[in-house]
């Protein structure tokens, strides 16, 4: 049964390899939270410097804010809208869960929570969505 | 190479080989007696016979009644251990339940054989004993309460381990030793396979223990000596539930799945036996496994619910006097010299129990340091043990 | 029966680059992940290092990611992670530095349990099944023991096999988080402790910015955890306690 | 005993502003789009309506409020990303001390902002 000759091995290719803490795929719910919440902080932080930015055409007097506004006001800057928006949600609402974590509710209810978050987020979105589109 | 080269000007070097419960404990009196030691494992800490076994803490109860010098040899190093890890060790006392009326005709000659050995042993009633251990087998006619014991035995050999680093030992695993160094007749060193590096290397030393548990015949080969060690596993069989607070034995000879230890979350059934030749690889029998789940629903019922959730074999390393039984042969150890076969700076120590580890090191360690002309006492007897943490410890903590 | 499992080992040792061996090996359809390694180590390459001891769930010394997912080797079952056909990869831990092979060091974990001062015994509570342990209890679930034995003992549910920390995904981050094992020990400790002092120093040794408060509730740890305990919860509870005492300070003033 | 033990590092009231600034945001941030927003004809204002708007005082405290809990919120929320890669603690020093400037700075910029439309 036993051989002692060493068999040269099979080499598979090497895995790919993202970095390993921010790569949910393999993992649980909590990892895919984490992960979003990272992402989605990381845009706002960025969206809100941008729109900071923005804000300094205020500084230039009416007429440049006003020839800004009637650019966003078109559909495809609208539609980046949605996509703060929708950053907004999921950020906002995985807080409420990580907040409410610390009252322990147990692993099973961690990931119930996260996909009523995640739910959630995905109604109000289409709701303001929709708010925005009609409006415009 | 000279083993006083390395080590100029200190004190006598010792290597260790094998750092299950023996090689561990020998390690920690040779450290406390102030010898330099080195240990080589080839695996991980108890990755072999000490790491997969049942986890008692003899009381000798088991042994008393055919071998009265292994109960007693027991009952002293239970006591002991209870003094140096107690942190270490689940104190709940054991139990000799008898099943049948075969059992219960047993007691009598096991009391008077526990009297004998010392050990304390209680006469308890049938609604004592359930008391106790509300999951016994309802039909139970009787039994004894004795000072057994549970012990983890991975952290049973770091605690050793731990100390005898505390003392200056080093303790290298994954080093696997391929040969010895010395002229003819003498060991003066082994030659290790460091397995990171696969480089080979060459340790000196004064002496060498051999404490390979059933792997000291290959390596007593490897100096052309022959030990008689014979490699017995037992399959033993954990469920994913804790049935029993106390290690339930059957009162009766020792016999095929003859008792249960509680350990952490589970219980242990144990165990088999038969001879194999290669230590290395043990498949497992399935019958076997089945035979425990038998042996042990006649203890605890409950064991018949219980899940599965692990297996595991291992060849323990008797020392064989000739033919016979596997159950038959002695369950002491020996100590060999192979100086008396006409090898110098070797010697073997083999056999045993975790249990009586530290006994089986004191023993070698007196051999060893006579051999060295170290003048030092046994110490292990009081010196309590260090956290088994620390061993993995940098102390950056 | 015999199975022939292609399993695919994390090769890493000094001087050759990481990679990973695939062995075929032989073993029965009983068999556990650990025997398949340790098939491959015995029959195959002998210089394959992996840590093992007791095999039954209690050393915690040999836990590995299997296909991804951390796993102890010793109680998963061969025919649980192979669909009988593409490889079973094993792996050492995550979020550790690997020694060699499936081999991690350990070292930073057992700094913390050390420092948690957890005790590796603790008074026996739940442990036996409901329709065994028809024994009286008192009012937290602690089983009252029967006369003549004063408590009765066992060891810790943590195996200390450093699981959680492989899954946490703030961990992974390779940071100065404490770490779920550590921070469950801590928490352990703080259950068994009475003294007031002492409590202070415990809940005050995890207090930190990289103590509890770095959690992100991934709960990652009790969802890998093969004793099916709660680390993330145990952090939790900490950070209730400690939120529960700054309130009480504050308004003490 | 107890002095060995470790103590990880002063308590940290971080996790805490978080929370809070993140609760705050949830009331404040929805106030921001409704008014800012979505009550407006077209989603945007035109100058003159943010001139007006802002006129009212009760909004002056509420976007000032925003501002300050929104620069809070991110800026801790970096640092809790960069912290999480381990720093030494000088390093950990700088960074927070960086962050801290660049909040002044943001809401500085932001009440400029704020002062130049509604004075």
């Amino acid at each position: 049964m036993k051989t002692m000759e060493t068999r040269t091995p099979e080499r598979p290719p090497p895995p790919r390899r993202l970095a390993s803490g921010l790569d949910p795929r393999r993992r649980g719910a909590g990892s895919w939270a984490f992960v979003l919440s990272r992402i989605t902080g990381l845009g706002l932080v960025v969206y809100l410097y941008v729109h900071l930015g923005v804000l300094s055409l205020l500084a230039r007097g009416p007429e440049s804010w006003d020839s800004f506004i009637d650019v966003v006001r078109s559909k495809p800057f609208l539609a980046l809208d949605v996509v703060v928006i929708a950053g907004w949600l999921v950020h906002a609402l995985n807080g409420i869960r990580v907040t409410l974590a610390n009252f322990s509710f147990g692993a099973r209810v961690q990931k119930a929570m996260f996909s009523v978050a995640m739910v959630v987020a995905a109604v109000l979105l289409v709701i303001m969505s929709v708010l925005i589109f009609e409006g415009s | 190479m000279s083993a006083r080269l390395a080590y100029p000007g200190g004190a006598p070097h010792v290597v260790v080989i094998g750092a299950g419960s023996t090689g561990a404990a020998t390690a920690h009196d040779l450290a406390l007696r102030g010898v330099q030691v080195t240990v080589v494992e080839r695996g991980e800490v108890a990755s072999g016979t000490t790491g997969r076994n049942h986890c008692l803490l003899h009381s000798g109860g088991r042994y008393c009644v055919k071998d009265e010098e292994a109960g007693i040899e027991c009952i002293d190093e239970n006591m002991i251990l209870r003094r140096i890890m107690p942190d270490v060790l689940e104190l709940n006392d054991g139990l000799f339940v008898a099943i049948s009326d075969d059992d219960l005709a047993f007691k009598e000659s096991f009391l008077e054989a526990c009297e004998a050995c010392h050990i304390p042993a209680l006469d308890l009633s049938k609604e004592r004993a359930l008391e106790l251990e509300p999951g016994l087998n309802p039909e139970v006619l009787g039994a004894v309460q004795v000072p057994d014991g549970v012990f983890e035995p991975f952290r049973f050999c770091l605690s050793f381990l731990a100390s005898a680093q505390s003392n200056g030992a080093a303790v290298r695993t994954f080093t696997e030793v391929v040969d010895f160094e010395g002229d003819p007749g003498t060991v003066a060193g082994v030659r290790v396979r460091d397995r990171s590096s696969g480089r080979i290397e060459t340790i000196g030393a004064d002496i060498v223990v051999n404490a390979a548990g059933p792997w000291a015949e290959r390596i007593a080969a490897l100096a052309g000596i022959q030990v008689p060690v014979a490699p017995t596993p037992g399959v033993m069989v954990s469920v994913g539930r804790r049935l029993n607070n106390m290690v339930v034995n059957r009162l009766n000879k020792p016999a095929d799945g003859d008792i249960v230890v509680p350990q952490r979350v589970s219980s242990i059934i144990g165990t088999t036996s038969w001879s194999v030749d290669d230590p290395d690889y043990i498949p497992i029998p399935q019958d076997h496994v089945e035979k425990m789940i038998k042996c042990g629903r006649e203890l605890i019922p409950a064991i018949g619910e219980a899940p599965i959730r692990g297996v595991m074999a291992v060849a323990r390393p008797l020392i064989s006097k000739g033919g016979g039984d596997a159950r038959e042969v002695s369950r002491t150890f020996e100590c060999f010299d192979h100086a008396s076969e006409g090898v110098e700076g070797f010697v073997t120590i083999s056999g045993g129990k975790t249990t009586t580890a530290r006994a089986m090191a004191e023993k070698v360690t007196d051999m060893v340091c006579e051999k060295l002309s170290v003048e030092a006492e046994c110490r292990t007897r009081d010196v309590p043990l260090k956290s088994y943490r620390t061993f993995y410890t940098r102390g950056a903590a | 029966m015999s199975l022939d499992v292609p399993l695919q080992i994390h090769r890493q040792k000094e001087g050759v680059a990481p990679h990973r061996d695939l062995f075929r090996v032989s073993v029965a359809d009983s068999a556990t992940v650990l025997d398949a390694i340790e098939a491959a180590w015995a029959w195959h390459d002998g210089t394959i290092q992996f840590r093992h001891a007791c095999h039954h769930a209690s050393c915690g010394s040999c836990a590995v990611r299997v296909n991804g997912i951390e796993r102890l080797p010793c109680v998963t079952a061969i025919t649980d992670v192979w669909d009988g056909a593409s490889d079973v990869v094993v792996e050492p831990l995550r979020n550790f530095p690997v020694a060699a092979d499936l081999v991690v060091d350990v070292s930073t974990l057992f700094d913390r349990l050390e420092a948690s001062e957890m005790s590796p015994l603790r008074p026996v509570e739940h442990a036996l099944p409901v329709e065994i342990g028809e024994r009286p209890r008192t009012d937290d679930g602690t089983m009252v023991a029967p006369a003549g034995i004063e408590r009765f003992m066992r060891f810790e549910s943590c195996i200390e096999c450093g699981i959680c920390i492989s899954a946490c995904p703030t961990a992974a981050l390779g940071g100065k988080f404490y770490g779920p094992a550590g921070l469950a020990a801590v928490q352990r400790a703080r259950a068994e402790a009475t003294a007031a002092t002492e409590v202070d120093a415990i809940l005050g040794s995890v207090d930190g910015e990289h103590g509890v408060w770095r959690c992100h509730s991934a709960w990652e740890c009790t969802e890998r955890c093969p004793q099916g305990l709660d680390p993330a919860g145990a952090i939790m509870s900490l950070r209730r306690e400690l939120t529960a005492r700054r309130l009480r300070r504050l308004f003490r003033r | 005993m107890i002095e060995t033990r470790e103590r990880a590092s002063r308590h940290s009231w971080t996790w805490f502003v978080q929370a809070f600034t993140g609760v705050m945001l949830l009331i404040l941030l929805s106030l921001h789009m409704i008014a800012q927003h979505f009550i407006v004809e077209g989603g945007l204002r035109e100058y003159a309506d943010i001139v007006d708007y802002l006129r009212n005082p009760v909004i002056l405290v509420l976007e000032g409020l925003f501002l300050v809990t929104v620069a809070i919120h991110a800026l801790l929320g970096v640092r809790a990303v960069i912290f999480d890669f381990g720093l030494s603690e000088r390093s950990e020093r700088r960074v927070s001390l960086s962050l801290l400037w660049l909040g002044i700075a943001t809401v500085a910029y932001g009440a400029w902002i704020i002062w130049l439309v509604a004075v």
